[in-house]
C-alpha cells in the first residue's frame, strides 16, 4: 500500500478535479458508471503488472482482447446455449497464448518485447484468418450482461473488477508473488534460492493473457463484436502500469499501485474530455504527463539503480 | 611489418566482406534471405511470373527504402541501448512539414531539406535528454514523444497538406537503371551509418555504451552524450524517409508513419538483423538484410497475392523464429 | 525512507503539473476539425458545430444534393449499372480481344465494408469468362505500398487498371503515371487528376451526411440536443458527410451539443453517449458519418433506462436487426458497397470498346422504415453491408459469411 | 631501481566509519615488479583503486614521476600513466581486440577513426608481448580468459603506462596460463614499467617479484627485497597474529552421519572430487582464488552440477532438487547472487522457503534467530549494512533448516562483530545437526571454525587437515605446485 501512495494521492486529486467541473461525478450511481468504464483497462494493467515486475513486457494483449471477442462471437453466433462453455474456453485460449507467448520468451530466450510482438502480429492475422477479414456472428445478450449488466445497482464488471483485484492481490500477497518479485529483481539469486524462474515468468505471463480474456469478455459485453476493441490497449496497459510507479525491468512496484495507474490513466482522460481537450490535444497531454509522471517517480530513485533501468 | 602481420592473421580474400559485417549475426539473416530468394524465385516459376525481373527488383526495393532508412537509424539506439517508439509520427510529421514548406515551388526545397532535418534533429535531442536526463525508461519516453507529436499532427492536421515539387518527386520516383533513386538514398543513408559505426569514434562509443555502460565510463566515454547522439541520429533518419515518402506522396500526410507502421517495423527488421535489443551487439549490415528479407518476403506475398491477415501470422511467426534462431548460435 | 516525502513531493508536482495543463487548453478555441468543446462551461459558436470543415467544396456539395433528386439510368433491379447524368466517353482505342488481364490495387481490406466489396468485387470478375485473370495487391492501408504496387502491377501485363486509392492527394503521382501505360479505373476514392477513363462513386458524401441530418431536423422538436459522433477528422469520405450536416443543421433550429470522435471504437462511443447523456440529462437525437458504432450508441441510451431518440446508422445489418427489433426511429444513408462491383463491368466495357460515363455515379438509396424489411437478411453477419448487391452472385450468402 | 615512479605516501581510506586504509606508503620504481600482498580485507585492493583514481583517498598523497597528482576519475589515472587491470576483466565482449584497447581513445586520422593504424598498432602490442594466438581483428568473446588478460596488457601499453596494476591477475588461470603471463610481466618489467602486482600465491610472488610490500589490517607491514623473503617468513607477516580465540569452541562430540557425500565428481573445472560432509562438523575448504573453491559449492548445491562421479543425496542435483534434500549455499557474491535487493528483509529471508513452499518459520523469530531482532521485516535490504545483508542471506537459509550448508566467503565484507556473529551462528547450526561447509579466503577465520580443513587446488583435492593445524601448513597444501 505504501508504493501505492503517490499514485493514489494523483488519483485522488484528479478525481476531485473531475468533481469540480461536474459536481455529481463523486454521486454514487457516477462513480460506479467510471469503475465500470475502467474495469477493463484496470484488469488488463493488472495482468500486465505480473509480467512487468517479473521483468518483461506483454504487447500481445491488445491483440489478444480483439481475438478473444472475434472468437467468442463466431462461436456463439447470437445463440445463448454455448454462453458458459464459451466463456471457459476464452478463459482457455488467454492462458494459452501467455503460455506460449512464457515459452518462447523463457525456453527460446526470445526477448519478450519481440515475442509478444510476434504473438501480436500472429494473433491479429490468425482471427481474421479465421472469420474471413471481418468478425462474423454476434455476441448474446447472455453472453453480454457480464460487460453490460448490473446487479441491482453496481455493474457486473465492477464485482469482476473487485473479484481480479482481490485475485490479484492475494496471488502477489502468497509465495507466488513473492517469487515472481524475486525473478524481476534478481533472477540469478532468485534462482540460487531454488525460485524456478522460467516457470513463474511463464505464469505471470498466463495471468496477462487471463487478463486479456477478462477484459475481453467484458469489452465485448459493453459494446458488442468490433473488429478494433483491442486497439493500442497494450500501450495503455503498459502505460498504466508505469504511471502506477512500476519500473519497467522488474522488481519494483506493486499491483495496487498498477491498477491505481490504470484507474488514473482513466480519469485523465475524462478529465481531459470534460475540459474540452477532446480528440486533438488529448495525446500530447497524455504523453507529457506520462513522461513526468515516470521522471518524478524516478527522482526518489538512486542514481544508479536508475541509470541501470534506463 | 604491420602489413605483413595483417596479412598473416587474415586472410586478404573475405577481409573486405568480413569488415563489412564487422556484426557477425548479420550473415544468418544473409543465409535466410538468400534461401528466401530461392524460395521465391521457385514460387515465381510455378506461379508464371520472373522473379528476378527488373520489375520486381526495383519494387522489392521501393517498398522497402523508407522502412530501411528509419531501420538504419534505429539500428543507432539500439545499439546505444535505448530505443525509439516515435519514429512513426516523427515521419508523418517530417513529410507535413517537408510538403508545406516546398508549397510546390522548387524554391522551397532547400528550406525545406533544413528544416525537415531541424525538427527531426529537435525531436531526436528531446528523446535523448529525456532517457538520459531524466532518466526515463527509452520504452517511455519514446512513447511520450511519440504522444506529443500525435497531439500536434492530430490539432494542426486533418489530412494530406502541402505540396511537393515535381523537381523533388525524382527522388521518389526516378531510377538509375535497375536501381530506383530511393534505394540509393537508403544506401547511402545504409552506408553512412556503416561508417559512422565503423570509422568514428561516436560508433565505437556507441557499441561500447549499449555493450557495458559502465566499462564505457572507465575508458572515460561520456554515455549520456553517446545516447543522445544516437537519438538524434536516429530521428534524422527518421526525417530523410520523411522526405523520401513526402516525395513518393507529393503530400504531406499526417497518417503515413503510422499506417506504415515504421515504429515497430523498424524495431523488427533490426533485430532480425541480428543486434541485440539489449544494445552493443549487431549492426547495420544485420539491418539492411533484415529489412530485404521482409521486402522479399512481401514481394513474395504480392505475387502470389497472399491474404494481408497471413502475411501478418508469417510475419509474427518470422521475427520470433529468428530470434529464436539467433538466441540459439549465441549459446552455441 | 527518505524517499517518502520525495515520492509525495513527485506527486504533488504531477498534481499540479495536471491541473494547468488541463485549465490552460480549455479557453482554446476548438481545433480546427470542428470537435465543438463537451464542458459546459466552455466557449461554444452558436450552433456548436465548430467552423466549417476545409474539405468542405460548394459546387461538390451543390452537385451531390442535385444528384440526390435525380433519376439515373439503367435498370433499377441492377443499381451497380445505373448511373445519374451519364456522360459518356469513347473507349474503343482501348478495344482488345479477351481474355482479359483485370489487375486492381487495394487500399486495404481492414474493415469490413471493404471486406464486403472485395469479395463482391471477386465474384463479380469470376461472372465473367472474358476475364482470364485477376491480380490484386492489397496496399495494406500504406499510401507508399500502394504506389509500389501500381508501379508493379503496370509491369505485370495488365490490360486494364482498376485502383481504390488510400488517400486521394497522395495517390494522385502514382495513378498519372499509371494512365500512360494502361486504362485506368479509379473508384471510391477519387484521384486529382481526370486520366482515369472513369471515375466510379456513388454519389457521395454530402449526400449521406445531409440525408442523415435532415431526418433528424425532421423528426426532432426544435431545440432538441443533437449530438454528432464521427470516426476520426482527417478522412476526406467522412469530412464531407459531416460538412454537408454542418449546413443543415446551422439552417436548423435544432442545437448541437457535441461533435465528438470515436475512433470507430464501439466501446469509447458508447462511453461518449453515456457522457453526454448524464451531463445534458437528454439527447434528442443522434447522427453519426459512419454506422459501425451506431448500436453502441443505441445502446446507451438502452443502458440508461431512456428510450433512444431519432439515429442514424448504415446498412450494416446489426444496426438494421437493432432498428428492426427495438422500433428505433431510425434512418440509414448507404455508401453501397455494390460499387466494387462496377469497376469490373467498367472494365469489361472499355476493354470491348463500349463507352462509359466519365464520372460514373452511382445511386445512393436510403434504408428507410418503409423498405428497411427488404435490407434486413437474417443469417447474414452483423457487419454485413446489406447493399452489396451480392445476393445474385455465386456463393452467396455462404462467401460473405452467412448462412441461408 | 633509482628510478622511483610512484610514491604513495601516508594513504588513508574509511568506508562507513570503518577504517581500511592507515597511512600506508608504497613505492615503485621503474622497472620493476612490486608485489603487494596481505590477507583478504588487509586493504590491497582499496590501495590499488585509490591508485587508479576509482577511490579518492581521505588523506596521504600520490606522487607520480615527483609531482603531486589527484584524481577525480579513472581516465585522469589513465592519463597520468596508471593503467589497472580489474579482477573482472573490464572489456567488451563484442567488440575486437584492437576497439577494446583503443575504447575511448580512438586514434583518429582526418577526424576519421584510423582503424589500420589501431589494428596495426594492436597488433604490434600484441607481437611485443608475444601473443601469437590472435590477432587485432578477433572478438574478444571468442577468446578464452587467460588471453583476454592480454587484451588488458596490450591497453595498458598502448596508454604508456608508466605503472600497471594487476589485481590477481592469475586468480582465473590454469598453472600453465599463469606462466605465460609471469613471462609477459617480466616482459613489460624490462621495458622501464612498474609494476604492482597483487596476488594471493605466495610461491609465484617470490617468483617474479623484485620487492614485496606486506600489508596487514590496513597498515604496512614491511616492505622488503623479494630475495631476503620466503614462503614461511611472509606468511607470518601477513597473518602477524596468533589465533584469536574469539572463535566459538568446536564441537566436543564426533560429527554424525554422513549427510553429503560424493566420490570422484568432476565437471569442467574439477577433477576427482572424493568429500564427505557430517553432520555436525563444520569442513573449511581452502584453496586460492581460481583453485575451485566456489565451483566446488556450486557442484554440491547443483547450480553447476558434477558432470561425472557419484553423489548422495542426489547427482546430478537441480538446485530445486538440491534444495529439497536439504542442501543450501551462501554464495559468494551478495549482490550479483544473493539478494534483492529492492525488496524488504522480509521478502529476502522467506524467499527460499516461499520457492519450495516450506513451512515458513515466524519472520519475527527468524531474524532473532540470525541477530537482526531489532531490524523491521519492511525495510528494503539495499540500505542495510554488509553484515546486515549477510544475514538476511543466512536468514534465508536457516529457514529452510538445511541438513547441508554450503557457505562461500560467509564474512566477506563484514565488520568484525557481524563476523563474530556469523560465526556464532554457523557453529550453533552445527551443533543442531547441519553439516557446514566453510569457504573463506581468510585462513585465521578458516582454521578458527573448521573442524577438518580440505584443501582445494587446481580443482582437486590437494589434501586434507585437522583442526588446528597452521596456517603454513594449509599454505603449502595450497599454493604447492
Amino acid at each position: 500500500m505504501r508504493r501505492a501512495l503517490p499514485i493514489l494521492v494523483v488519483l485522488a486529486g484528479l478525481l476531485a478535479v473531475i468533481a469540480v467541473a461536474q459536481p455529481n461525478f463523486l454521486a454514487p450511481a457516477a462513480l460506479l458508471a467510471f469503475v465500470k468504464r475502467a474495469a477493463p483497462l484496470v484488469i488488463l494493467a493488472a495482468g500486465q503488472y505480473f509480467v512487468i515486475v517479473s521483468g518483461e513486457y506483454d504487447l500481445s494483449v491488445g491483440s489478444l482482447v480483439t481475438a478473444e471477442v472475434v472468437v467468442a462471437a463466431r462461436l456463439l453466433d447470437g445463440s445463448a446455449e454455448a454462453t458458459w462453455p464459451v466463456l471457459a474456453l476464452l478463459v482457455v485460449l488467454g492462458l494459452l497464448v501467455g503460455l506460449v507467448n512464457g515459452v518462447v520468451t523463457t525456453l527460446l530466450r526470445v526477448p519478450s518485447f519481440i515475442s509478444t510482438l510476434g504473438m501480436l502480429l500472429i494473433l491479429s492475422g490468425a482471427i481474421f484468418l479465421w472469420t474471413g477479414g471481418a468478425p462474423r456472428g454476434a455476441l448474446p445478450p447472455q453472453f453480454r450482461e457480464l460487460g453490460r449488466g448490473s446487479l441491482g445497482p453496481v455493474p457486473w464488471s465492477v464485482l469482476v473488477l473487485v473479484a481480479v483485484a482481490a485475485g490479484a492481490i492475494c496471488a502477489m500477497r502468497a509465495g507466488f508473488g513473492h517469487t515472481l518479485i524475486a525473478a524481476g529483481d534478481n533472477d540469478r539469486a532468485a534462482a540460487l534460492s531454488g525460485v524456478h524462474v522460467a516457470r513463474v515468468r511463464t505464469v505471470a505471463f498466463m495471468v496477462s493473457g487471463l487478463s486479456a480474456a477478462v477484459a475481453a469478455i467484458l469489452l465485448g459485453g459493453f459494446a458488442g463484436v468490433s473488429a478494433q476493441v483491442g486497439q493500442g490497449l497494450e500501450f495503455q496497459a503498459i502505460t498504466a502500469v508505469v504511471l502506477g510507479g512500476v519500473a519497467l525491468g522488474g522488481g519494483r512496484g506493486s499491483v495496487v499501485a498498477a491498477m491505481a495507474g490504470a484507474f488514473t490513466l482513466e480519469a485523465l482522460f475524462t478529465l481531459l474530455n470534460l475540459y474540452g481537450v477532446s480528440g486533438a490535444l488529448e495525446p500530447a497531454v497524455q504523453g507529457v504527463i506520462i513522461i513526468a509522471a515516470v521522471a518524478l517517480g524516478g527522482m526518489s530513485l538512486p542514481r544508479g539503480r536508475a541509470a541501470a533501468a534506463s | 611489418m604491420t602489413q605483413q602481420l595483417d596479412l598473416r592473421r587474415l586472410p586478404a580474400v573475405g577481409s573486405f566482406l568480413r569488415r563489412l559485417s564487422a556484426d557477425r549475426p548479420a550473415r544468418a539473416v544473409y543465409v535466410a534471405l538468400a534461401l528466401l530468394i530461392v524460395v521465391g524465385w521457385l514460387l515465381f516459376a510455378l506461379d508464371g511470373g520472373r522473379f528476378l525481373s527488373q520489375e520486381n527488383i526495383v519494387g522489392i526495393q521501393q517498398r522497402s527504402a523508407a522502412l530501411g532508412i528509419v531501420a538504419v537509424g534505429q539500428t543507432l539506439v539500439i545499439l546505444a541501448g535505448s530505443l525509439d517508439l516515435s519514429v512513426a509520427y516523427l515521419i508523418s510529421l517530417t513529410t507535413l512539414v517537408a510538403a508545406e514548406t516546398m508549397g510546390g515551388a522548387d524554391a522551397g526545397v532547400p528550406v525545406a531539406v533544413a528544416a525537415v532535418l531541424a525538427v527531426s534533429a529537435t525531436a531526436g535531442l528531446v528523446n535523448g535528454l529525456i532517457v538520459t536526463r531524466l532518466r526515463v525508461h527509452a520504452f517511455i519516453a519514446t512513447l511520450g514523444v511519440a504522444l506529443v507529436i500525435r497531439g500536434v499532427l492530430d490539432d494542426r492536421y486533418d489530412g494530406p497538406a502541402g505540396s511537393v515539387p515535381e523537381s523533388f518527386q525524382h527522388l521518389g520516383y526516378d531510377r538509375v537503371g535497375p536501381l530506383p533513386v530511393s534505394a540509393l538514398l537508403w544506401a547511402a543513408v545504409a552506408a553512412s551509418a556503416w561508417f559512422l559505426l565503423s570509422r568514428t569514434r561516436l560508433g565505437c562509443r556507441i557499441y561500447a555504451v549499449g555493450g557495458d555502460a559502465e566499462v564505457a565510463r572507465l575508458s572515460g566515454v561520456r554515455g549520456e552524450r553517446v545516447v543522445v547522439a544516437a537519438h538524434v541520429l536516429c530521428s534524422l533518419c527518421a526525417g530523410i524517409a520523411g522526405l523520401l515518402l513526402a516525395s513518393r506522396l507529393g503530400a504531406g500526410a499526417p497518417t503515413v508513419g503510422t499506417d506504415g507502421g515504421y515504429d515497430l517495423e523498424s524495431i523488427a527488421a533490426v533485430v532480425i538483423g541480428g543486434t541485440a535489443l539489449a544494445g552493443g551487439r549487431g549492426g547495420v549490415a544485420g539491418t539492411v538484410g533484415g529489412v530485404l528479407l521482409l521486402a522479399v518476403l512481401d514481394s513474395i506475398f504480392n505475387q502470389l497475392e497472399v491474404d494481408s491477415f497471413a502475411k501478418d501470422v508469417v510475419r509474427g511467426v518470422v521475427l520470433v523464429a529468428a530470434l529464436a534462431i539467433h538466441a540459439r548460435r549465441r549459446t552455441a | 525512507m527518505r524517499s517518502t516525502p520525495r515520492r509525495l513531493l513527485a506527486s504533488a508536482a504531477l498534481a499540479v503539473l495536471t491541473l494547468p495543463a488541463a485549465a490552460c487548453t480549455s479557453d482554446r478555441p476548438p481545433p480546427s476539425a470542428s470537435a465543438a468543446p463537451a464542458g459546459s462551461g466552455g466557449p461554444r459558436d452558436d450552433r456548436g458545430t465548430g467552423a466549417q470543415s476545409k474539405f468542405f467544396v460548394r459546387a461538390d456539395y451543390d452537385a451531390q444534393m442535385a444528384m440526390r433528386r435525380a433519376r439515373p439510368s439503367g435498370s433499377p433491379a441492377r443499381p451497380w449499372e445505373q448511373s445519374i447524368a451519364p456522360r459518356l466517353v469513347d473507349t474503343t482505342r482501348y478495344k482488345k480481344a479477351p481474355p482479359y488481364h483485370v489487375c486492381f490495387s487495394n487500399a486495404a481490406v481492414d474493415n469490413p465494408w471493404r471486406q464486403v466489396g472485395w469479395k463482391t468485387m471477386q465474384a463479380e470478375a469470376a461472372l465473367h469468362e472474358e476475364i482470364g485473370r485477376l491480380t490484386a495487391l492489397d496496399a495494406e492501408g500504406k499510401d507508399d505500398k500502394q504506389i509500389s504496387d501500381i508501379a508493379e502491377l503496370q509491369d505485370k501485363g495488365c490490360d486494364v487498371l482498376i485502383v481504390s486509392p488510400n488517400t486521394t492527394a497522395t495517390l494522385t503521382p502514382a495513378v498519372s503515371a499509371a494512365c500512360a501505360k494502361v486504362p485506368v479505373i479509379v473508384f471510391d476514392r477519387g484521384v486529382r487528376t481526370d486520366c482515369p477513363v472513369t471515375f466510379i462513386k456513388p454519389i457521395g458524401g454530402y449526400a449521406f451526411g445531409a440525408e442523415a441530418a435532415e431526418f433528424l431536423i425532421g423528426k426532432v422538436p426544435p431545440g432538441g440536443k443533437i449530438l454528432a459522433l464521427r470516426i476520426l477528422p482527417g478522412v476526406d469520405v467522412l469530412e464531407t458527410r459531416w460538412s454537408a450536416a454542418k449546413v443543415a443543421f446551422d439552417k436548423s433550429d435544432l442545437d448541437v451539443v457535441g461533435v465528438e470522435f470515436t475512433d470507430g471504437d464501439a466501446a469509447r462511443t458508447k462511453s461518449i453517449v453515456s457522457d453526454y447523456i448524464q451531463r445534458h440529462g437528454r439527447i434528442d437525437g443522434v447522427w453519426m458519418d459512419a454506422g459501425a458504432t451506431a448500436v453502441a450508441a443505441v445502446e446507451a441510451f438502452e443502458d440508461a433506462g431512456l428510450p433512444v431518440p431519432p439515429i442514424n446508422g448504415e446498412d450494416q445489418q446489426d444496426f438494421l436487426k437493432k432498428w428492426n427489433d427495438a422500433k428505433l426511429t431510425a434512418i440509414a444513408p448507404t455508401y453501397p458497397t455494390y460499387q466494387w462491383r462496377t469497376p469490373v463491368i467498367a472494365a469489361l466495357k472499355i476493354l470491348k470498346g463500349e463507352p462509359v460515363p466519365k464520372a460514373w455515379n452511382l445511386p445512393q438509396p436510403t434504408i428507410t422504415q418503409e423498405n428497411l424489411a427488404t435490407y434486413l437478411k437474417p443469417g447474414m453477419p452483423p457487419l454485413h453491408y446489406a447493399l452489396c448487391g451480392c445476393e445474385d452472385l455465386p456463393g452467396y450468402p455462404e462467401k460473405w459469411g452467412g448462412t441461408s | 631501481m633509482h628510478d622511483c615512479v610512484l610514491k604513495m605516501t601516508g594513504i588513508t581510506k574509511s568506508f562507513q566509519g570503518v577504517r581500511v586504509l592507515d597511512g600506508v606508503d608504497l613505492e615503485a620504481s621503474a622497472g620493476e615488479v612490486h608485489a603487494v600482498v596481505g590477507e583478504n580485507g588487509a586493504g590491497k585492493s582499496t590501495l590499488m583503486k585509490i591508485l587508479a583514481g576509482a577511490h579518492a583517498p581521505d588523506g596521504g598523497s600520490v606522487e607520480i614521476d615527483g609531482r603531486t597528482v589527484v584524481f577525480g576519475h579513472p581516465v585522469q589515472a589513465q592519463r597520468a600513466g596508471v593503467a589497472i587491470m580489474h579482477q573482472e576483466l573490464s572489456l567488451l565482449p563484442e567488440r575486437t581486440v584492437a576497439e577494446n584497447v583503443f575504447l575511448g581513445r580512438e586514434p583518429v586520422r582526418r577526424g576519421l577513426v584510423d582503424r589500420a593504424a589501431m589494428e596495426s598498432a594492436t597488433a604490434e602490442l600484441l607481437d611485443s608481448v608475444g601473443e601469437e594466438s590472435f590477432g587485432p581483428r578477433d572478438l574478444v568473446r571468442r577468446l578464452p580468459v587467460a588471453r583476454r588478460q592480454v587484451v588488458e596488457i596490450a591497453k595498458a601499453l598502448s596508454l604508456n603506462a608508466r605503472i600497471v596494476v594487476m589485481d590477481e591477475p592469475t586468480a582465473a588461470l590454469a598453472e600453465h596460463e599463469a606462466e605465460l603471463l609471469h613471462t609477459l610481466v617480466r616482459r613489460l618489467a624490462s621495458r622501464g614499467i612498474a609494476i604492482l602486482y597483487v596476488s594471493h600465491r605466495l610461491r609465484e610472488i617470490l617468483d617474479l617479484a623484485d620487492r614485496i610490500t606486506v600489508l596487514k589490517d590496513g597498515s604496512r607491514v614491511t616492505t622488503a627485497d623479494a630475495s631476503t623473503m620466503d614462503a614461511p617468513t611472509l606468511v607470518r607477516l601477513m597473518i602477524g597474529r596468533e589465533l584469536d580465540s574469539y572463535y566459538p569452541p568446536r564441537a566436543a562430540e564426533p560429527p554424525g552421519p554422513v549427510k553429503l557425500s560424493v566420490r570422484g565428481g568432476g565437471n569442467a573445472r574439477l577433477r576427482g572430487i572424493d568429500l564427505d560432509l557430517r553432520a555436525g562438523e563444520i569442513v573449511g575448504l581452502a584453496g586460492l582464488q581460481g583453485s575451485g573453491r566456489t565451483e566446488l559449492a556450486k557442484a554440491l548445491f547443483g547450480a553447476a552440477p558434477f558432470t561425472s562421479g557419484e553423489m548422495t543425496p542426489c547427482r546430478p542435483c537441480s538446485v530445486r532438487e538440491g534444495i529439497a534434500a536439504g542442501i543450501g549455499l551462501v554464495t559468494e557474491d551478495r549482490k550479483a547472487e544473493g539478494l534483492l535487493l529492492n525488496q524488504p528483509v522480509r521478502d529476502n529471508a522467506l524467499l527460499v522457503t516461499r520457492a519450495t513452499r516450506m513451512r515458513r518459520p515466524g519472520i519475527e523469530r527468524l531474524l532473532e534467530r540470525v541477530g537482526l531482532g531489532p531490524l523491521r521485516p519492511t525495510q528494503e535490504v539495499r540500505l542495510l549494512s554488509g553484515g546486515n545483508q549477510q544475514k538476511v542471506v543466512l536468514a534465508r537459509w536457516v529457514a529452510a533448516a538445511p541438513r547441508v550448508l554450503l557457505l562461500d566467503e560467509p564474512t566477506r565484507g563484514v565488520d568484525v562483530g557481524a563476523k563474530a556473529a556469523i560465526h556464532e551462528l554457523t557453529r550453533e547450526l552445527a551443533r543442531d545437526g547441519t553439516a557446514v561447509l566453510m569457504i573463506s579466503s581468510e585462513l585465521p577465520e578458516l582454521i578458527g571454525m573448521s573442524d577438518r580443513i580440505v584443501v582445494l587446488r587446481d580443482g582437486r583435492i590437494a589434501g586434507a587437515l585437522p583442526a588446528g593445524s597452521t596456517e603454513e601448513s594449509v599454505m603449502r597444501l595450497a599454493a604447492a605446485s
